[in-house]
């Protein structure tokens, strides 16, 4: 038998599908005999076949510490996800991963960690975020924020509600872009909001992962904070095919968002020119 | 859809692009009156003659089919007053490019049948396999893989 | 050194053709590019540049890879094996030689791209050295020789009545006794008008090279204060966002992965890409990092002459072989953008 | 021929230091001999690397497409020769730009020099400068030499062909018209209707198996000028990316076919083609056949006519029944 391509998936099933909001949903996948396809490190990602439209690049939701399966949060957007989402339980899919570096968890260890996310974003923070819940020892103050447009939008509300709260040594701060009904929390856009609760930066690490826009004034307010550069980190997410390094495309300058990335320090994007 | 189906027992794939308001008429027409026709066509329902995209028609031979049919409404009887007669023109176009290209042109026929023409229906539907079972399965712009 | 009498290039081209397939610079309707040949094919060593570089035969345009079957909720997937066994490739011109070698180092690089590397594997190259380039060749620009490729597996030169042979690898070596019987010693004459024809051509390409100032030292750093120049805004206006450039290159190798299905069976394939293109990175959300041509052409030359030399220890991703030179519908032309990359930092 | 090129120098310095427009497109040289490609010139004191020579033979009119939507109500002047004449007009017709924004310099225009003929006979050896002397081209060498070569033997297929070699448009012509005697442009399409369906096939498919869809036809042609291809969409994906013979043809007939009764027949298609496809006959099929069906109609003589394919005659001809 010859050696497998590094572009050749592997079949894994979709063990089971949650509704997250109205265009997201989070897929449990499994391999066909049970149990996980692969291991991962938080913030790596995983391509997911759905022949015949393709594949696409997903980053990893569920910590490397949940043992029995991966889960990946998926918004509907183009021909791959508008697929998955038509999908029931059960339905094979084509995985290829672990891809990208991660975040830098063992790095971190001893600090304080600052979440900030939006909207979709939560996805690859959520990987970190229940694996530092899971190793709760090594790591010290733990914050969350977390900002949608509305409470519909908010991905996995059952952490966010439920379980993150009750953690040691944590807060969970969450707001929406607007006033609406039924939501008597925090309504602010979420680079203000982290201004407004004035975290210091001392011994302390920010992860942020959201929408361009949202990162960017993020990056802002860390910055009049007085984070410095490297001790924000992000994610960043462009058009891929391989994975690997050689199809060309999800470069950055001379990093490869694929195999560089995904996740970066500012001070690494500093170095890099504007072009995500 | 197999590509290599045997050529002795040859039976034409046709796809029919049928306006709603005639020609798809005048097929259930040749139905309900049990007119009986062979079963070559498979029959796509659409707006209008004009709303036939040379696409439609290309990737019908890409995908199997041995002759592509385009039925309208008789001009000047256009559901929408004037699409067959746009229709008339860019068809008339095409069929002689796609002669250009090598397509015999007995493979893509365009035929008026009103929706009281179920006779028409019946006998368009049986004339053109067998013209088409002459000229023997198309390979030309299938799509190969 | 070996020779092989033209009058026997026929014999020759059949037995290689027996043990593998013979792609070589055929010509069908006045275009020249490497095929494979048949009995009676039109060869022509004559042509300096094929259109298409001999990287298609390792890199193919369209390669499928993968096969799947649906069947309800089950998917089956299986690998479509890359290698037909064993392919010669004969009369490569040293610069497009080099660009296979710039085309290994990303594909070769870990993680191997396996059906890239094994197709590698299975071919034997033999490279023709220039006797007379064309004015718009610069490989000597690149520290390459248009006269010789030292990475080939098999050296060629044409010196009249002969093709002069010179194993340069294990491979050649392979090759060359195997078709022993149809070489010949070659004359210390012989040898001596390869030499001759070697130093001209390379004579010839360097002294168009100092007269239009293609010097890529340094380009490499200027470039890299030079994402904001003004430059890209004067060279993407008139360019008319084909791919020519990046599909007759010798070095590009981005590449695009889709599907081709029909009800429940289809395969995957992969098949070149260009950065000229705006879908090339188009996110599905509708966002586009690259959003107008501007930064797509940018982003071709700093790719060739900046990013991929700061990846690969300061190899160039360009091999001047001038293909894109010649068939630039609107001469943008990459020469020029080193003359002024390089002007900025003489003058800086 | 260097008194056209002062002139072109002249108005477009006078143009852009009266503020008559804010941009002007002509064609610069480049390094080697056959580099004569599009020039914006912003700034008067940069006229003078404006250029005419036998070898500026892309079409301006295009350029259009980006410039004047990119510059809001800016106006731009634009050179044109007899090809770029018609395309302006066509563009024009398809509501792609604007008559008031654009002041054309029109220059009648006696064929343009194909390089690859020179280069054919070895003609292009330390070639520096190709210059038009009334029926001949004076090829300049690097050491001084001079060699004159009669002018027809050397030009662009389509230039011999040429119908409108003298603007259709412009709002000021420089230089004398030129004697219109085009050779007949359909001898390519009669040939190849010679052949029986089979070698039409045959034909045709070598031709566009050595298709590479780098979409050079598609970007340079004044017809295509869709905001979204239909070769660009993802979702329906009616073109793959795999160079199948399926798809390459499929390619090509929708190409030609988009711009049915829209072609300027202006020949940009073939001469960009790197890999030498006929392009131009696929759409001179389809001219010749709009001509013998519905009436002669040259796209881009007059922008006020309507194209044939969106109009009708309600007792218009059908070819349903030919065979």
């Amino acid at each position: 038998m010859a050696r497998k391509s590094t572009l050749l998936p592997e079949v894994a099933v979709v063990e089971s599908i949650r509704q997250e909001t109205p265009n997201i949903k989070t897929f449990r996948v499994v391999s066909p005999g049970g149990g996980k396809p692969f291991e991962h490190i938080p913030g790596q990602c995983a391509m997911l076949s759905t022949p015949p439209v393709g594949e696409a690049i997903f980053s990893i939701t569920s910590s490397p510490t949940e043992k029995e399966h991966l889960d990946f949060s998926i918004v509907q957007t183009g021909t791959v996800t508008n697929y998955l989402h038509e999908i029931e339980e059960g339905f094979e899919i084509g995985i290829r991963g672990p891809l990208g570096n991660g975040f830098p968890v063992e790095e971190v260890k001893g600090k304080d960690l600052l979440f900030i996310g939006g909207g979709i974003g939560l996805a690859p923070l959520r990987s970190f975020i229940n694996y530092c819940f899971d190793n709760r020892e090594d790591y010290g103050k733990i914050d969350i924020l977390y900002g949608a447009r509305t409470p519909d939008d908010m991905i996995q509300k059952k952490d966010l509600f439920e379980l993150w709260p009750q953690q040691p040594n944590t807060d969970v701060y969450l707001t929406v872009d607007k006033e609406c009904e039924g939501w008597d929390g925090k309504v602010a856009l979420a680079p203000h909001y982290c201004e407004e609760l004035a975290f210091t930066p001392e011994n302390k690490v920010t992860v942020t992962c959201g929408p361009p826009i949202m990162i960017k004034f993020v990056l802002e307010a860390l910055d009049r904070m007085g984070f410095t550069p490297d001790q924000v980190i992000t994610t960043l997410e462009l058009r891929m095919k391989c994975g690997v390094g050689k199809c060309g495309r999800c470069n950055i300058g001379e990093k490869y968002v694929c195999i560089d990335g995904p996740v970066f320090t500012y001070a690494q994007l500093l170095e890099m020119p504007p072009e995500y | 859809m197999s590509v290599a189906r045997e050529e002795h027992n040859f039976e034409p794939l046709i796809v029919a692009f049928c306006c709603n308001w005639c020609s798809y008429a005048g097929g259930d027409l040749a139905g309900t009156s049990r007119m009986s026709y062979p079963p070559n066509a498979r029959v796509i329902r659409v707006p209008c003659s004009s709303r036939v995209s040379p696409n439609f028609i290309l990737r019908a031979f890409q995908r199997g089919a041995d002759g592509v049919l385009v039925a309208g409404c008789h001009p000047g009887d256009c559901h929408y007053i004037t699409g067959n007669y746009h229709a008339r023109r860019r068809l008339s176009i095409l069929r002689r490019f796609l002669g250009f290209m090598g397509v015999e042109p007995e493979r893509f026929e365009v035929h008026w049948i009103s929706a009281s023409e179920g006779g028409k229906f019946a006998e368009v539907m049986t004339e053109m396999p067998e013209k088409i079972r002459a000229l023997g399965p198309n390979r030309k712009l299938r799509d190969a893989r | 050194m070996k020779k092989v009498q033209k009058e026997k290039l026929e014999d020759l081209f059949e037995r290689l053709a027996g043990d593998g397939v013979l792609y070589l610079p055929l010509e069908e309707d006045g275009v020249v590019n490497f095929a494979p040949w048949k009995k009676g094919a039109r060869v022509n060593l004559e042509a300096l540049n094929t259109v298409l570089p001999p990287k298609r035969a390792i890199f193919p345009q369209t390669e499928t890879y993968m096969r799947f079957e649906t069947d309800g909720k089950k998917l089956q997937i299986e690998q479509v094996e890359p290698v037909e066994g064993n392919y010669f490739l004969f009369g490569v011109r040293p610069c497009d030689m080099a660009g296979i070698k710039v085309l290994d180092k990303v594909f070769l690089d870990e993680p191997e791209d396996d059906i890239y590397s094994r197709r590698r594997q299975a071919g034997t190259i033999l490279s023709l050295g220039c006797n007379d380039p064309h004015v718009s060749c610069f490989c000597s620009a690149f520290d390459l020789e248009p006269g010789f490729a030292p990475d080939a597996d098999v050296a060629l030169w044409d010196v009249g009545e002969v093709l002069l042979w010179k194993p340069l690898s294990e491979k050649g070596e392979k090759l060359t006794s195997s078709v022993e019987d149809l070489l010949e010693d070659a004359s210390a004459e012989e040898e001596r008008a390869a030499e001759e024809q070697r130093n001209s051509a390379a004579a010839t390409v360097a002294a168009a090279a100092r007269e239009h100032g293609w010097n890529v030292e340094g380009v490499e750093e200027a470039l890299q204060d030079m994402f904001e120049a003004e430059l890209w805004d004067k060279l993407y206006r008139r360019c008319l966002g084909c791919g020519i450039c990046t599909y007759i290159c010798p070095t590009c190798h981005c590449f695009d992965v889709e599907d081709f299905g029909k009800w429940q069976e289809g395969e995957r394939f992969r098949c070149w890409d260009s950065c000229m293109f705006e879908e090339f990175t188009l996110h599905a959300s509708g966002e586009n990092p690259r959003p107008t041509q501007k930064e797509r052409v940018r982003q071709r030359f700093m790719h060739k002459l900046c990013y991929y030399p700061s990846n690969f220890e300061g190899l160039y991703a360009c091999v001047g072989c001038g293909r894109c030179v010649r068939q630039c519908p609107v001469s943008i032309d990459i020469t020029q953008v080193i003359k002024e990359v390089g002007g900025v930092k003489s003058g800086s | 021929m260097k008194n056209l090129q002062d002139t072109i120098r002249e108005i477009a310095a006078q143009s852009l230091a009266r503020g008559e427009v804010e941009l002007v497109i002509g064609w610069e040289k480049g390094d080697l001999w056959w580099q004569s490609y599009p020039a914006f010139i912003e700034e008067e004191k940069e006229a003078d690397r404006l250029i005419w020579d036998p070898l500026c033979v892309p079409n301006l009119s295009r350029y259009l497409l980006q410039e004047l939507s990119e510059m809001d109500e800016k106006k731009i002047a634009l050179f044109v020769k007899g090809c770029d004449a018609l395309a302006f007009n066509q563009l024009l017709q398809d509501n792609r730009t604007v008559r008031e924004r654009v002041v054309l310099y029109g220059i009648p225009c006696d064929g343009l020099v194909d390089p690859s003929k020179l280069e054919r006979e070895g003609l292009d050896r330390d070639l520096q400068e190709v210059e038009r002397d009334g029926e001949e081209l004076v090829l300049k060498a690097a050491a001084g030499e001079e060699k004159r070569v009669p002018a027809k033997d050397y030009l662009y297929d389509k230039c011999l062909t040429c119908r409108y070699p003298n603007p259709v448009a412009y709002d000021q012509m420089l230089g004398e018209t030129v004697p219109v005697e085009p050779e007949e442009r359909f001898t390519g399409v009669r040939k190849l209707e010679e052949l029986d369906y089979e070698d039409r096939f045959s034909y045709w498919a070598e031709q566009f198996s050595r298709c590479i869809r780098c979409f050079a036809c598609r970007n340079v042609c004044p017809a295509c000028s869709c905001i979204k291809c239909v070769f660009d969409l993802q979702e329906p994906r009616w073109l793959g990316k795999a160079t199948e013979p399926s798809e390459n043809a499929f390619y090509h007939i929708i190409r030609a076919y988009h711009v049915a009764g829209r072609c300027v027949d202006c020949g940009e298609c073939s001469r960009v083609c790197p890999v030498d496809i006929p392009l131009q006959e696929l759409n001179r099929k389809i001219i010749l056949d709009i001509n013998e069906l519905y009436g002669e109609y040259d796209a881009g003589v007059d922008p006020e006519q309507e194209a044939p394919l969106i109009t009708y005659k309600t007792d218009d001809p059908a070819a349903f029944t030919e065979s």
